[in-house]
């Protein structure tokens, strides 16, 4: 089970801020790849990956990540702070 | 000596200067960065902001300790509010104190690179035509090039 | 807007922080530079500003109008004093207002820049081992090549 | 009569803060000279002058500065204020 979070438009467009999902992916890619399998909302959230950020583990990463041993990911746009 | 703080209250730069001014010792230079909310389509009625709870302090953290070693400084203030916010009020601040000008100055931009690229904040503008994400720069991923 | 002011009276560079993006219309970005006296030997007991009255004035709100031209600045704050100052007083302070923080911050290491060298003030130590001019930096002067 | 004004250690060395002069002098370096020629106090002020300032009339000049109709003339080290 990892927890999956979610900010700003991919937050808005998935509906919710986070989730709970059972997986056995092997990287943030392969993750990104079934959930866009489930729903036409995951679809339309990750259509451009360009477009989005990835932390895992709260630490900035990338979509070739493994997941192993990993507790949590959260997938937005690029930062706007300041 | 290290000061991050993520908030939703409301915060007074000029107080906060005076306070960092007060603690240091003989460092010489202090600087200052705040960032007010900006109006430019006149339209807005408020700023919306949201981060993520956890990893922003992390984030924050690392950054402003990553300057205080390179640039040596005496302090490193950094705040940064969330929530919801109106035109004048202000966003954010850094502060940076070191023996000298050179010093100091380049640590705030550093940190201001930085946290504008590398913090996880998003801010959404509230207005009469309805709700907009900021899109982020190249400008501002483009700056981090030259540290 | 540019506001110099050349006193032998304290100052708050919070106060003034305040005050001054208080008045501001639609800035976003305000960055402060605060020069407090440091003792670098540990022997002094106060330092002395002499200035040239009128030269001063008029170099620095030159300086001011320049920076404000060049970077398209929403105000400009100068301040500096004169007269017996005690370690850790505020000697100084400059601030400036921008739309974009890149502006902000080039500005105010512009007027530092220029302050240090074309201003005519002079510092002088006293200490427990007697006075010492403060003698002028080639860095400062070499400072200014890259305006 | 010009006003001729001195600033700190330069101040010190001539032992007033200024003085009126009456010149026939064309040029700030000729100043000078006339100073240095009248007692040692202005030659020890003056003995090494890239280590000196000179403002005319309030704005920064150099001792090449001609004196015709000026008014005022300062002399000073390198600033060092901030």
């Amino acid at each position: 089970m990892i927890d999956v979070l979610y900010f700003a438009w991919v937050r808005e467009r998935i509906g919710l801020p986070k989730e709970q999902i059972e997986t056995q992916a092997a990287t943030v890619a392969d993750l990104v790849t079934e959930l866009i399998a489930r729903e036409d909302r995951y679809a339309a959230a990750f259509a451009d990956l360009t477009a989005l950020r990835v932390a895992v583990d709260q630490e900035l990463s990338d979509f070739t990540a493994p997941l192993a041993g990993v507790r949590e990911v959260a997938f937005f746009p690029p930062m706007t702070g300041g | 000596m290290v000061d991050v703080r993520v908030q939703e209250a409301a915060f007074q730069a000029g107080a906060e200067l005076e306070a960092f001014s007060a603690r240091l010792q003989n460092a010489g230079a202090v600087v200052t960065f705040s960032g007010l909310v900006r109006d430019d389509s006149g339209q807005m009625t408020e700023m919306l902001i949201e981060h993520y709870p956890g990893m922003t302090e992390a984030a924050l953290t690392k950054i402003a300790e990553e300057a205080e070693d390179r640039w040596s400084l005496a302090g490193v203030v950094v705040i940064h509010r969330h929530g919801a916010l109106r035109v004048g009020e202000q966003i954010m601040m850094v502060a940076t104190a070191a023996r000298h000008r050179g010093h100091a100055f380049e640590a705030a931009e550093f940190l201001m690179d930085y946290l504008k690229s590398r913090a996880p904040f998003w801010k959404k503008e509230r207005g009469a035509a309805g709700d907009a994400w900021v899109a982020a720069k190249d400008a501002d991923e483009a700056a981090l090039d030259r540290w």
